[in-house]
This record gives C-alpha cells, structure tokens and sequence, in this order.
C-alpha cells in the first residue's frame, strides 16, 4: 500500500489528485507498466517518478508506506 | 527567527525582500533575476498562466539547487521564492537572488539557478490563451532530459 | 514625466524602481544588478568608499551604453543608476536592471553593462582604509585599455 | 582659451579642480605635453582626454571653448 501524488495534465487526465494503491514492493518500472494498464495514464516515458520527495530511477523499490509522485516535465521558472 | 532562503508561495513575491537575504559585508555584488509572465510566447497571446507544484519536493529542489551553487561557486549566499497559483501579465513568477565577493560568480550563479528550476523543480505551468489552454512541459521548451531524467539523485 | 533610464544621483539607490522601470508586457525576464560597497579587498579593510563623477560625460556614457546594448540585444530595456558621494560597507553604488523578452540576453546584457561601466563611465572610486587612502583605476583591477583608450569613440 | 576639468587624483595633484589654458588650437597630444611640462601632472599616459564630453583621440584638436576633460583610467562599478 502506498500513495501516488498526481500533478498537471496527469492530475487532470486521472481526475484526482491522489491515488491508494494496494500492491506489494514493486519497482519504478512495474509501478509505470501498472499506471498504465491499469489507469491508462499518457506520456509516461516522459514521466519521472519521485519517492518520498526524491527523484527515483526505474530500478528502485516502491515500500509499503512511500509516498510516490508522477513528475511530468517540469516547466517552473 | 531564521529566514528561508528557498520558498514556494502564493502571494505576490517582493524582489527587495530576496536582496535583503543575501546581503553581507563581504558581498560585493548581488544579481537578481525576475521571472515575469510574458503577454506573447511564439504568436500566441497568454491571458494568464496558473502554475502548480509539488511544494515540499520543490522546496527541496530549490535547497538541492542552493548546495550545488555553493558546491560550484563557494561564499555566494542564494535566495530563491517561485510563486504558484495564478498569476497574470507582468506578474513576477520567481526570484533569484545570489550575492558574492565579485561579479562573475554572481552572474553564473543566478543564472545556473534558473537553468536547473528549469530542470529539477516540480512546479509545472500551464498557459491560458484566450481559446485554450495547455500544461507546458521542459520538452516543449526543447530542454529534454538527456538521459530520461533529471541529473540529480541521492 | 519621462523617466530617466541613466542616473548619476547622491543618494541611497532603490533597486526596485530601477526593475519598474525596464517592466514590459514583452518581458519574461528582468535582471539586475547591484554593486555594494564591500569590506574585505585583497587583504585591505575598507572603512568607506567615496565615488567621484564627470556627471554630464558619465550620463552620456550611461546612454552610450544603453545604446550598444540595443544593438547587440534589440528589444531588451536597460535602466542603469550610479552613486555618487560617500558610501558605507554594504551602501549601493550601482543598480543595473535589464528586462528582456528571454532570459539569455537579460543576463548577457546586464553582464555587458557593468563591464563597459568600468571600461568607459568616467567614474572614479577612493577607498578609504583604516590606515590610508587611495583613488583606483582599472589598471589596478588589471582592466587595461588594450590601445590605450576605451574603444568608443565618435 | 579652453577649461580643462581634473578628477580624482588629477583633482588632489594640482589642488583645483579646473583650469582655464590661453592657448591656441592644439592637438591631444600637444596638449598632454604641455600638462606634463607646465603643470607637473604625472602619470599622464594611463589618462585619457575627452572634448566636451566625448573621448578624444592623441590627433583630435581642441578649440577655443572647448571643455577638455582629463580622464584617469575610471573605477565605478
């Protein structure tokens, strides 16, 4: 069980702002291929993902408890 | 009271208050730069921009981005605050601050700044024309990722 | 009222009016920058700074300035302000602000200012330390003028 | 009959800030000598000279009522 954070166009594409996943430790790229199966998330392969507020690579482990976000390309400044 | 040098807010940012930050008796130069929202980008008119972000990630950024400068550039002092919500024409977006003993470091400094809130920040923009609207990403400013992500990790 | 874009004035110098004044609907970037007065150079502890000006000639120069600057990045405004007089560690003796659609030439042009101030604004700087006093010149801040003369000439 | 304006440590050296010269039309140059010759200034070669306002080159003449000005090599910023 962990929680995904969603910002811009995905934040308006899923319709919520927060998601609970039930799942066991997955990886970054399990966790992707199961947003968008699952989800039907875009654009992922432009998508970084963060855990606990820190950018994470495709081989990180996803624990029971993280709080993970979907950072599409950032456009600050 | 300890200030915050890295802030995100949602009111309107004063540039003096960033200058006061840095100040020091060693300084011999402060740069500033004033992000504003520009009326037209590439032919298209903004009527106002709306911009969101992951707050206690990006402050985190911003800090990241303030330990590499003085990695890079050591004795500058670095203020940063990026506003969010929705800000029309001429509103200020973001504000760097950076003082330093002499002015080149001050310049490079600033300017690295703003390049990587362009690159690891996650605060995101979106344009309001008046017939439409778009989230903008790093790619359609042609600043890709060149490795897929980001190159910051701990 | 016409705003004056370059200055020579004797009193305390608010970077912010500078900034109000190079703002535009264009821009999406202002720089500025700002020279104070530092304690510390080389060694020497500096107990104030007095600036000495050909005021006219310096205005002029200023205006040159802003002149070569439009050439080189059209469409970017630049408001340059000069102390003059006795200034204290930390007083402000020079504000540059640039505005500019892009960020890039906000920052090259600031940058360019500030370097032909110290070229060609007949501009003079006396340090005051605890145990002495000296008037400075480029030479001694290693800016030569390659052929002897600031290269503007008309 | 020209003004010639002293800065700096021009200003300190010659105790005055300006000078009125009876001279006919003369060149930069000549006009360099004959500071260093009649006035004692030193340090002449890092100064430069500007006509009303504007930097003048060695050949470039002064007229009469000309204002001349010394420019020793400047420190603003």
């Amino acid at each position: 069980m962990f929680t995904v954070l969603l910002f811009a166009h995905l934040q308006e594409e899923a319709g919520q702002n927060r998601l609970e996943i039930n799942s066991e430790e997955i990886t970054v790229s399990e966790f992707k291929r199961m947003l968008q199966d699952k989800y039907k998330l875009t654009q992922l392969d432009q998508v970084m993902v963060a855990i606990n507020e820190e950018f994470a690579l495709n081989d990180d482990t996803i624990k029971n408890g993280d709080t993970v976000a979907l950072i599409p390309p950032v456009s600050g400044g | 009271m300890k200030e915050e040098l890295f802030e995100i807010v949602d009111k309107p940012i004063k540039p003096e208050i960033l200058v006061k930050k840095v100040e020091s008796r060693e300084a011999g130069a402060i740069t500033t730069f004033i992000g504003t929202v520009r009326e037209w980008t590439k032919g298209e008119k903004t009527v106002y921009l709306e911009y969101q972000a992951y707050k206690p990630m990006a402050v985190k950024m911003l800090k990241t981005i303030g330990d590499e400068i003085q990695a890079k550039w050591p004795k500058t002092l670095v203020a940063i605050t990026h506003r969010i919500g929705q800000l029309d024409i001429s509103d200020i977006a973001v504000v760097i601050a950076v003082s330093s003993s002499h002015r080149k470091a001050a310049y490079e400094a600033n300017e690295y700044a703003i390049e990587r809130i362009k690159q690891i920040v996650p605060i995101w923009k979106k344009e309001h024309w008046e017939n439409g609207e778009s989230w903008l990403g790093d790619q359609l400013e042609n600043v890709p990722y060149p490795d897929g992500k980001p190159s910051i990790k701990e």
